[in-house]
């Protein structure tokens, strides 16, 4: 299985699949499933300071080959994040990448600070992009500048390195790319959801509560490749690529894009097995494809390199 | 899993019988199932359907559902022999033995609500318990089971319109009843479980919910709900993995 | 057929359906599929000052629930426009809406000029907002000082109403309508396409020779109906919305969201009769869902009214 | 249109005849449909494929298709009697009267470009028009119709791995062809095209081309080449509503 290791800041993953935070919870739900230790990594739910509720239901409305959500970032807080949830991760072996989330820059900073000294914590997730929090959330991941700030006050805290998650929600992605570059960022994880809606047609009125969710699933792909194939020539640190994975094949598409690994989200809730599924697969479409190593595979879209051509689907 | 039979009940009501392994794991009535409607990407989601009935050692079971939306009405035209996606059981469903040897127990359904009481009857009833049946419909011809129903127990019906049964809604019937009852099971939209919580929360009342799901297994937290010691808190249930049925005032409808 | 008839600036529409720009050509190809005479009126492709070639192909690319197109604005040229295809549409009875394009405030001055003369163009939509164009459209539709200058430059020569057509691939589309309004539009159309990407797993390489392209399709409706709603409670002018329509359905949302009127665009690939459905069924859904005017569905999403209750699908 | 028979003649080949109306619309080998694979958006687009045959007669035409991605895997799920919606028939095919009485007419298929050159050797046969096929194929395995194509003229089969008739391309069989032809019809990949323009450029040459399609209709100029004449220039020619057939030179490959 070595052919899929990769090698990032802080992450020393067995493969490049892993669960996409807010997708997967903390892994209990999917270990009665199948055994964690088979995963590259976990990201783990956002973490706020302290504990929150969410936003009313319904959370969810369904899309063409999407979804939208606005859970709201519901969350047990820090505090039992770290004292149950990652002290039950810890029985298995699987680096943990925990997503940190807030409202302002101090909470980012407090839940880094702490969740950064979690052993089985390699890596935070900065999640400054959160289309469905409405204190501030939404400007850190669409300000430059601010997504800078953020990214250099956790950096100060943090014990492992750190990646910025980004929003799509954007005229320029590789402005915040290269703002949080700037700003320290080890690696960047990409995309969020894009900002969508539903309409009831009986009452007239948002599906959500929430009224707008966070757009997720096969849908989003194209975008989200885009953004990587921009971004990932433009900054000098990796990408974990992410909207709509749910085969091996999106996976290879991803890292030809720029990606050097990949999270899928959505795709377990449709199918619970589709990351032990997918880490199956890969091996065997990189040998139709003609690669020995799927590091290989990052950035052939831009790179000098020859096609690839002894593939016949 | 295995399409055995498919049939149209009522116009938009199919009862859709599966053969397969994982009725070995069917334990309790009121569980319910994710259903993939169709390949592929379109449309993404599961559908959460109750599982109607089961029978072990045939690995069987029952789903009723309406053809209402994309999914179920992509699910309606599954014909025999085909394969239809499961997930499931998922949830935890009625307690049945709450109900003792010699009680009277009344269920409740309304609508597409109707279909996991018939798993809980028969099973009450093989426990020993009376059953009584109060089932909700729109109009005469959205009813089904009514048959099956009255085979294990007192059946009455209420339609919206008045077209058969009593006009009205179930607790318009259950008001009007004679028999006495301990235990109340019921599956129903919404206002209808508001309905016998105000009007009777004072018996053992057990009430199955619905929500919208994202994944049906309790790991995105799309179908939470707060806790009745608890209404404006943190504490929370998920309707799918700790539901569907809660205990009336344990959570906040 | 009057419940579906929609007054906006300078267009009587019988009906709110029209195809979108550049997803119907100039109407001769649907003319053999159906008479022209009951769209409520017809977006005709993009023209610029000068012919057009446009990309090398592959031109378009499947992704989920969605297509991405990269035809480069190919047209035959402002002269041949008015001369060859508008004349044609001159023998039908339909209002026609002329998208302006190009890649500097003159030609849209130019091609606005002369366009807005001829008799049967009863609106232009300015196309500020094609992504595949690189000499500067992406760029007018991403700034809002630049939007707000062309509108106005465009409004100066133009004889009839504008419309300015918005890009989704922005941080904040309000403050782009806001700075159109500003600028003096009579109206909005949005959404144009997201931008996208999709790679070929056996070249490792882009599958549009553009590399990227737009995103459209029902993957992009949930993008489009929150743009809008944002949107219509922020400005006062009427609100052509698009993205994703294929059903009666999808319209009302639309009109929910805040929509006055509705393009129709990938769809009609799909099925050449969708307008002419969708504009049959229409009536229908109202009576279901117990409107008389299709006008009293516009903005329902945030405005105080009851909420629709008669309706089962 | 509804299906008749659905087989599969090699490995993800498969070979559909439907019935329906627009049959009797069908004027010239070489047109194709635009087929929508599934209902609802996904996958969105229609998929173009050739008309193989038809009978006007009879209401039934043939395609022959390789399931290869989304569309067509799922269209090969389609059973007989079951509804496939078709729009077509589209586009302009061969020039059957190019080709004279008593001349002799080479087809050139490759691969999956060879079904609609059944439908046109028919028809020169009809028209008292030799025949001759040279049909390429990547290996054994994969080669279809070749008794069908015998019956109606002299066929050679070229398979890229040697593992039957001749190893090589179409142009090494053609190079080495003995017989005189006037005319040459051909259909299938780009490369194949272009050896044959370099090759043949001279005689009377039809080229059958592909491209990513949109509407299929000519309303999207997805599917745009530059013609011959005017190679940098703003003239061009669509795919499918102009060709997919042209005469060699007529547009740049
Ligand atoms: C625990 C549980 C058990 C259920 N058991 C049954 C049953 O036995 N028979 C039956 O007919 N229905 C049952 N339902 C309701 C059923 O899930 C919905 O009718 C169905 O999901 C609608 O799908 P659709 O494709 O028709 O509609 P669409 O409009 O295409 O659905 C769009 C999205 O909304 C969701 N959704 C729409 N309506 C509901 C709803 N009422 N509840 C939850 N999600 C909804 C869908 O799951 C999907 O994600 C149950 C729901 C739950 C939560
Ligand atoms: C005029 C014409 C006639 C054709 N006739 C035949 C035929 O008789 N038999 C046959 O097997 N194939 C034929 N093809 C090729 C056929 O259209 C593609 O193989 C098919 O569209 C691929 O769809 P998919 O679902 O397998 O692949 P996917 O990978 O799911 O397709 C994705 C998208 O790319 C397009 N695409 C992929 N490959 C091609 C291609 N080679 N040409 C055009 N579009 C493509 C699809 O249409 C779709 O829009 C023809 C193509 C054209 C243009
Ligand atoms: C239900 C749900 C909850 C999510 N919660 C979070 C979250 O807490 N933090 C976060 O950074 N991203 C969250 N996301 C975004 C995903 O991690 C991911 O970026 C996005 O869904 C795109 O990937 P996908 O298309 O594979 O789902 C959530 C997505 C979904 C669908
Ligand atoms: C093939 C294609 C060509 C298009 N050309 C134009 C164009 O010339 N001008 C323009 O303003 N929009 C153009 N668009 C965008 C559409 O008008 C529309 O805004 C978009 O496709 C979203 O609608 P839809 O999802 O219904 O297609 C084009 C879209 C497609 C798919
Ligand atoms: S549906 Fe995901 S937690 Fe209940
Ligand atoms: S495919 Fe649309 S013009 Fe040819």
């Amino acid at each position: 299985m070595s052919r899929l290791s990769v090698e990032l800041p802080g992450l020393h993953l067995k493969n490049p699949v892993m669960p996409a935070s807010g997708c997967f919870g903390f892994g209990r739900e999917y270990s009665q499933f199948f055994n964690l230790d088979i995963l590259g990594a976990i990201m783990i739910k956002a973490t706020t300071p302290e504990p929150r509720f969410g936003n009313p239901t319904p959370r969810v409305a369904e899309t063409s080959s999407g979804m939208l959500n606005a859970i709201g970032l519901q969350n047990p807080g820090l505090e039992k994040v770290i004292s149950e949830e990652l002290a039950w991760l810890g029985g298995y072996d699987v680096p943990i990448i925990a997503n940190v989330a807030g409202s302002q820059i101090t909470d980012y900073v407090k839940v880094a600070s702490d969740i950064s000294k979690v052993p089985n914590v390699k890596a935070l997730e900065l999640n400054i992009s959160c289309p469905n929090v409405k204190e501030g959330g939404i400007a850190f991941g669409t300000v430059p500048e601010v997504a800078k700030e953020v990214t250099k006050a956790v950096k100060e805290v943090s014990s492992v390195p750190v990646y910025v998650k980004l929003s799509p929600n954007v005229s320029n992605i590789v402005e915040m790319a290269k703002a949080v570059e700037e700003g320290g960022a080890d690696g960047l994880t990409m995309i969020n959801t894009l900002v969508g809606m539903r309409l009831d047609l009986k009452t007239g009125k948002p599906i959500l509560s929430n009224r707008t969710g966070g757009l997720s699933g096969p849908a989003i792909k194209p975008v989200a490749l885009r953004m990587i194939y921009e971004v990932s020539q433009q900054v000098s640190i990796p990408i974990i690529g992410m909207g709509g994975i749910a085969t091996a094949e999106d996976v290879i598409e991803f890292f030809y894009a720029g990606a050097s690994a990949v999270a899928v989200g959505t795709a377990n809730f449709v199918d619970p097995f589709v990351c032990p599924t997918i880490i199956e697969e890969l091996p065997k479409l990189l040998d139709e494809l003609g690669f020995d190593h799927i590091s290989e595979c990052t950035g052939r879209s831009w790179k000098q390199n020859e096609a690839v051509t002894n593939y016949r689907p | 899993m295995k399409v055995l039979t498919h049939k149209e009940l009522a116009p938009s009501i199919f009862e859709l019988t599966l053969q397969g392994e994982l009725v070995s794991e069917m334990k309790q009535p009121g569980q319910f199932v994710q259903v993939k409607t169709t390949e592929g990407a379109e449309p993404l989601l599961r559908r959460p359907i109750s599982i109607s009935s089961y029978n072990s050692s045939e690995k069987q079971f029952t789903m009723i559902y309406r053809a209402e939306g994309k999914g179920t009405t992509l699910l309606s035209q599954r014909k025999q022999a085909e394969a239809v996606d499961i997930l499931g059981p998922l949830g935890n469903g009625f307690p049945v033995h709450e109900a003792k040897e010699g009680e009277t127990a009344l269920l409740v359904g309304g609508g597409i609500g109707v279909p996991p009481l018939y798993q809980l009857s028969q099973m009450l009833v093989a426990n020993g318990v009376r059953v009584i049946h109060v089932l909700g419909f729109q109009t005469k011809s959205a009813i089904f089971y009514e048959k099956e129903f009255s085979e294990l127990g007192d059946t009455h019906i209420a339609t919206v319109d008045g077209s058969y049964g009593t006009k009205g809604f179930v607790t318009t019937v259950i008001d009007k009843l004679e028999q006495e009852f301990a235990t109340i099971f019921s599956c129903g939209p919404t206002p209808m479980l508001k309905a016998l919580e105000a009007g009777y929360g004072e018996k053992r009342l057990y009430l199955s919910l619905e929500e919208r799901m994202g994944c049906g297994i309790g790991a995105c937290f799309a179908c939470v709900c707060h806790t009745g010691d608890d209404p404006t808190g943190f504490s929370y249930k998920k309707v799918c993995s700790d539901g569907p049925v809660f205990r009336a005032g344990e959570v906040i409808l």
